[in-house]
């Protein structure tokens, strides 16, 4: 299909229901969603259907629990869903154990579980692969404030920490500002920014972890520090994007949401039709960095 | 304590080496101002066991903060109390409950969401062996406090929340009753209690009089005290100006001793020039309460509406102020029809109230004088856009005069003021609209006599010149001393009307009683 | 602010039997749009779904009643999970850990409870602080990682006893336990003495402050069971573990008609919150379409009542 | 009781001056602490961090004053900047944006205002439902996507004159307003008289229903406002802005020392908050730390008097 990588096989086996949960609450999850729906389209045509379910737009463990209950409730053949947290991993062996496999996308928790696969970024290399962006961009000396989305919230420290050790031990000329917390927040990062810059002054780089980091790139501007300061980020939202363009934001990394919803849900149904098991446990997704250059 | 098991004795145990003979409680020179108003100068008062002493005194004489300062609620600036002879300091109320002394305060207190055994057993609920609330020795126990203090008609199982304030008031009693106190201290325990009421709660204070408990009984109504009382001691101004026997004085002599000259309210022969109509009611009812009541009071007369407890007086005041839906029926006011939706609109029209109940319908606690005065007319006195503050003070000194309000400042919080000059506060604001028509609801409850001819006086007044004016009370002396006519209701119907001539005491009860 | 607390209490009276006639509504509903509702495996889902909320809803309730409100609950979930499984992690025993959980949770809540007794301060506030303070404190331990939660307390949160969730019979149970203790005992009466009329309360030798502490401290409890309950539901002790669950717990309270509550309104305010959520699954309603139909929900269930009993204001 | 009344008010007296107190302390502990924390721009900075929890707060002290509770605010904020972005960009009219952006801010407030006065909806339940609803209407509206929000949005959000930011500039005026509006205006002093005691009042002849729905109306007024700013400020007007403001909002009126805010209280109490978030930043506060202190200070800037007013209760 469009924009996959997988092909189906021809179902041998009648008709195939998956479930495909996921959340939405900020343009992150669009790509996903239409990866679902894609998914859908192409497999309708093997006799399968892929049914999108909204966990919501408040992300909590306690929200996939309840989701993947309610599909094995709804008696799914399988389930395609966006974990994210530790505590997960229970329930995700209770629906392997009745039989029903689940392909985790996007994000785990760092609690092993007995998914079919998981497919998605390591948060941790990601991090580490943003490190080294900004290493280079920063010639490997100055200071770096660092804000992350929810103190406590594994794929943010992950990613935070993937790049914070890489530095730490690669560069120890960089210094570090923060870590400061702005729940997910444009607002809060750019108060964030704010006062970062009026006890640094001499600050070159800004990397936010996790959501908002638009608001950090607009205090950049008017601060106007524009190409003194750089922003590097997640996810190619437009509204990220947009300071790509006006440089205020320097890097972007991308975690390929539509390929990973609709190839997930094609592998889960090949395996649900021939056991064909996916190319192995955790199908890694190198983020995308973008860079200014490349929306010129 | 009954919840030992004692219930059916009121007495206190003999106390040994105190002669019987001796003062319970001795208080000397006692003083106390607040934030520099004095309020109590030099007190002295003696109480024996055995005895019932009638405190009286104008509002804001001190009765009740000589009261709290006995009972340890307050702490004297100068001043000292002995009891059995030994010097004694409550620093707080539960060491005074400790030491034998129940205060029935002034304002109810009941805890509306438990039941009415709950109430008279909160701090000390009897538990069964299991560790639960004894309930049924709780009720059991409940039946014969009320039965003690004449309110045998209360359901204990009831939610105390949902009764009327007088049998809240009994509940009161009957929870102080219930200590066995040495001291009990009854501050204005009967001025919502209905006739038959006081009869039973007479007989308690009889009984525990007998039983050897010292009782200071407070109220404005002097026939009470003449009745019950063996001693009377009159404050004014802060100081004790008289103690007397009952059967060696008369109302007139205590009269005197509680205001310094002599005064009460004659009906005074008026006559109403003016025939227009201002208030009609015709066949109005309310959702559940009252039914077909038609009505016409003419301007610049002084109707009463008297009824027994439960009549629907308030209801139909209610009604008209628009704090109450009509159901059915048409109001009219001088013969244009309205319809009032809520109470700001009958403001508006000039109809204004003095609602029943001053602690939750009357006063805002935590307002100042003035602001509690002003409340109702800011509208009326406002300018385009501020409100006319500083009007709001004039017309506060001109008030205070007028109504003789009794305060240090008119900035202090209102819950400062004593009962009686509160319930002024609020007689004030009715009349700062400037209304055409004034309900009143139970106008006089808890105000001193002197004050009570004051407000009559200003009653008749504004009626001279033209204001109308409704007025419920429970109270026959106060209907035959102010009211050119009165409508009586029974149980939510017009039992009929007397005119001046028709009225008596006699007459008005027999047609409250008609639906009963 | 105790008056729009005590505007809470008030206002919550009636509430109880529209909000079950809302629950009934919402269900059948279900029963008919949806085949696998009725099944007996998604109703216990349902209810226990609803279990960690009612929960600590039954210590809320109490603190409501006695004219308090206790913000910290959600952060007592996510410190009290991490103190259980911190210990169990060093000292190998399952029941130290536990314990220390509770434990943890008791003593949040005496903390709130002496703040507000001792220091005076308004628990609004005094709980807003220690919502930030646990959290913090949860953050600290674990460098914030959550850590792994197994063993007996897996089988509360997620275990089940011929079928029937564990922890949906804990609910039940405390429930029932909680409802008897707030009508028949005495320290459950004088708790809505106090709620009532403090200062008569008092005149009337209720301890009021211990009173008040005991209601905070057994919210703080009740929190901290329902964090092991949670963490061991999910297998992991996450310091993120409850956050936000101040306002659905609230919510529960006060859908469940406070003042009638003592344990029964708690349980259904939490039932009808999350037979929402599970009809957003089964029915598949898109993420937007869940925020405004929860608030409609909400909103209908309280406003059921409101629109008979017209005409009286206050 | 009359006691117990005035210590009521002087606790609320006390209040605003120990949270004043704490104020001043933090401010001169930053002042020797980090040498940048006096310089000019960031103290205006500061302001402007309040600047919309101060605006909002107004409002709010306001509904809390007449015995009400508004948790909606949030909700409102994301709402109506969403609302003006798009009439900004399908009319092309900053005017018409912006004011579609308070109206639909003043008509939330309605909508929460006639839910409690006509329906009789407890408020907070109320608001918790426009809560929900608000939010999901937004997240409608754009599909979960941020839209631009420029123009003069963006002058009055992040703009300043002579170098004071205008959103400072505005809270300042706002406050101003309505404190002279609370004490000196008919509807101002008839919001305290219900607050003080509203079945008094409505006998009185103060409409109780049309105050209540006044002030709902203002506090959603206000917060529509916050949204434009806040969006004006990131020139984004993002659905989910605004989330979970409505405990901050009422942290600082409560902090403010309500009762006599009409409008000082509330800034300060947004102040204090907005120095916090400061202060970790200047002092390079170590992650977890930073969340343990912000509960700490909230208690003691209220524990601060209580810890002097022992002995007495209620
Ligand atoms: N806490 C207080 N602060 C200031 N003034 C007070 C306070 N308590 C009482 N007062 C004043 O003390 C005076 C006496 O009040 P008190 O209540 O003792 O009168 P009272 O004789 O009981 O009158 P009433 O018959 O009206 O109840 C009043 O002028 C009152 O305003
Ligand atoms: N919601 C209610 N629940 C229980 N009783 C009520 C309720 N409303 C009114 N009543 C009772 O109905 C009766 C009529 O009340 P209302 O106050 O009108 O009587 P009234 O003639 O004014 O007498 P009074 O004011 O002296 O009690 C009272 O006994 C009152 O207690
Ligand atoms: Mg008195
Ligand atoms: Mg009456």
């Amino acid at each position: 299909p469009e924009g996959g990588t997988v092909a189906a096989v021809e179902n041998t086996k009648g008709p195939i229901k998956i479930a495909f949960l996921s959340f939405q609450n900020n343009p992150f999850w669009t790509p996903v969603t239409e990866g679902a729906e894609a998914a859908n389209d192409y497999l309708s045509k093997f006799n399968a259907t892929v049914d999108f379910v909204d966990l919501g737009n408040e992300l909590s463990a306690e929200a996939v629990v309840a989701g993947i209950e309610g599909a094995l409730a709804k008696q799914y053949d399988g389930i395609v869903v966006v974990p994210i947290f530790d505590g997960t991993a229970r329930i995700i062996d209770e629906a392997t154990d009745e039989g029903v496999p689940v392909f985790n996308i996007v994000a785990e928790g760092a609690t092993p579980s007995n998914r079919l696969a998981f497919m998605g970024q390591d948060a941790t290399s990601a991090g580490k692969q943003i490190g080294e962006y900004i290493a280079k961009k920063m010639d490997g000396k100055g200071k770096l404030g660092v804000i992350t989305g929810y103190f406590g919230a594994t794929q943010h420290t992950q990613r935070m920490n993937g790049a914070l050790d890489f530095l730490k031990a690669n560069y120890p000329q960089i210094e570090i500002v923060g870590p400061f917390e702005n729940k997910d927040k444009a607002e809060s990062a750019y108060s964030l920014v704010q006062d970062m810059m009026t006890a640094n002054p001499d600050l070159s780089m800004v990397y936010v972890t996790a959501g908002g980091p638009f608001g950090a790139a607009k205090a950049v501007k008017d601060l106007g520090l524009t190409g003194k300061v750089g922003v590097v980020g997640f996810d190619h939202t437009p509204d990220n994007m947009q300071y790509l363009k006006t440089g205020e934001m320097v890097g972007l990394l991308d975690q390929a949401p539509y390929q990973q919803a609709l190839d997930a849900s094609v592998m889960l149904y090949n395996y649900l039709v021939d056991g064909t098991e996916p190319p192995s446990k955790v199908i890694p997704v190198v983020g995308k960095l973008l860079t200014p250059q490349d929306v010129q | 304590m009954y919840s030992n098991g004692k219930t059916s004795t009121a007495g206190n145990e003999p106390v040994a080496g105190i002669l019987p003979s001796g003062p319970l409680l001795r208080a000397r020179g006692i003083a106390k101002s607040f934030a520099g108003n004095v309020v109590l100068h030099s007190a002295d008062l003696d109480l024996y066991p055995g005895e019932v002493v009638g405190l009286l005194g104008e509002n804001g004489a001190g009765k009740s903060t000589l009261m709290h300062i006995l009972s340890g609620g307050l702490q004297p600036d100068a001043g000292t109390v002995e009891m059995h002879g030994q010097p004694t300091h409550f620093n707080t109320v539960l060491d005074g409950i400790e030491a034998g002394i129940s205060f029935v305060h002034q304002e109810l207190s009941v805890i509306g969401a438990l039941t009415v055994a709950e109430n008279l057993h909160l701090g000390h609920m009897p538990k069964t062996r299991a560790g639960f609330v004894d309930f049924q020795k709780m009720r059991d126990e409940a039946v014969a406090l009320l039965n003690r203090v004449g309110a045998g008609g209360i359901d204990p199982r009831h939610e105390a929340g949902t009764l009327r304030a007088g049998e809240q008031q009994l509940i009161e009693i009957a929870k102080a009753a219930g200590r066995n106190p040495r001291l009990l201290i009854l501050d204005e325990p009967t001025s919502s209690l209905t006739p038959h009421e006081v009869e039973g709660f007479f007989a308690y204070v009889r009984a525990a009089r007998a039983a050897g408990t010292a009782i200071i009984f407070i109220t404005h109504r002097l026939e009470e005290v003449l009745k019950l009382c063996d001693r009377l001691v009159v404050l004014r101004n802060g100081a004790i100006v008289s103690e007397r026997r009952p059967a060696e004085t008369t109302r007139q002599q205590l009269i005197t001793d509680m205001t310094g000259k002599p005064a009460i309210y004659e009906y005074r022969e008026r006559q109403i020039p003016d025939k227009t109509v201002a208030l009609s009611l015709q066949r109005v009812r309310d959702r559940d309460h009252l039914e077909d009541i038609s009505l016409e009071v003419r301007k610049g007369e002084i109707m009463g509406l008297f009824g027994l407890v439960g009549a629907g007086r308030t209801e139909l005041l209610e009604v008209i102020h628009g704090a109450r839906p009509l159901a059915s029926g048409k109001i009219a006011l001088f013969g244009t029809p309205v319809s009032h939706r809520d109470p700001s609109a009958a403001v508006r029209n000039g109809i204004a109230l003095v609602p029943e109940g001053r602690k939750t319908a009357g006063i805002l606690p935590q307002h100042s004088v003035r602001d509690n005065a002003a409340i109702s007319s800011l509208r009326r006195f406002s300018g385009r856009l501020f409100s006319d503050l500083r009007g709001d003070v004039t017309r506060m000194e001109d008030y205070r005069d007028r109504l003789g309000i009794r305060m240090a400042r008119d900035t202090q919080p209102i819950s400062t003021l004593s009962g009686g000059n509160q319930q002024k506060v609020v007689f004030a604001r009715a009349l700062m609209v400037d209304p055409s028509i004034l309900l009143l609801d139970e106008p006089t409850h808890g105000v001193d006599v002197g004050a009570k001819s004051d407000l009559y006086e200003i009653v008749a007044r504004e009626a001279e010149r033209g204001l109308t004016v409704l007025m419920a009370s429970s109270e026959v002396p106060e209907i035959l001393a102010l009211c050119d006519r009165v409508a009586i209701l029974s149980k939510g119907r017009l039992a009929g009307i007397l005119s001046r001539e028709e009225m008596s005491e006699d007459r008005i009860l027999t047609m409250a009683f008609m639906e009963h | 602010m105790s008056q729009s607390l005590s505007i809470v209490r008030d206002l919550a009276k009636h509430r109880e039997a529209s909000v079950l006639v809302m629950l009934a509504a919402v269900a059948i509903y279900l029963a008919f749009a949806s085949d696998y509702f009725l099944e007996p495996r998604n109703l216990l889902n349902v209810g226990r779904q609803a279990s960690v909320v009612a929960i600590v809803a039954l210590g809320q309730a109490l603190v409501i009643i006695a004219r308090g409100i206790d913000l910290s609950v959600g952060s007592v979930i996510g410190l009290s999970a991490v103190v259980g499984a911190i210990l169990m992690r060093d000292t190998g025993s399952e029941t130290i850990g536990l314990l220390g959980g509770l434990a943890t949770g008791l003593a949040c809540g005496v903390v709130n409870g002496l703040l507000y007794t001792r220091l005076r301060i308004n628990p609004f506030i005094a709980t807003l602080g220690t919502l930030s303070v646990a959290r913090g404190i949860a953050l600290l331990l674990t460098g914030g990682i959550p850590l792994p939660f197994g063993g007996f307390a897996e089988f509360v949160g997620a275990g089940r006893i011929y079928n029937i969730p564990v922890s949906f019979l804990l609910m039940i149970v405390l429930a029932i336990i909680v409802h008897i203790f707030a009508v028949k005992t005495v320290t459950g009466r004088e708790i809505y003495a106090i709620g009532d009329n403090p200062k008569a309360s008092r005149l009337a030798g209720v301890n009021i402050r211990s009173i008040r502490l005991f209601v905070f401290a057994l919210s703080g409890l009740l929190a901290g069971l329902g964090g092991l309950i949670l963490a061991g539901n999910l297998a992991s002790a996450d310091p993120n573990l409850g956050v936000g669950y101040e306002l659905d717990v609230i919510a529960a309270v006060i859908l469940g008609g406070t003042a009638l509550s003592g344990g029964r309104g708690s349980i259904i305010g939490a039932l009808l919150m999350a037979l929402l959520n599970n009809a957003f699954v089964l029915l598949g309603i898109s993420a937007y379409w869940q925020v405004v139909t929860k608030g409609l929900v909400i909103i209908f269930a309280v406003g059921l009542d409101g629109l008979q009993r017209r005409g009286d204001d206050d």
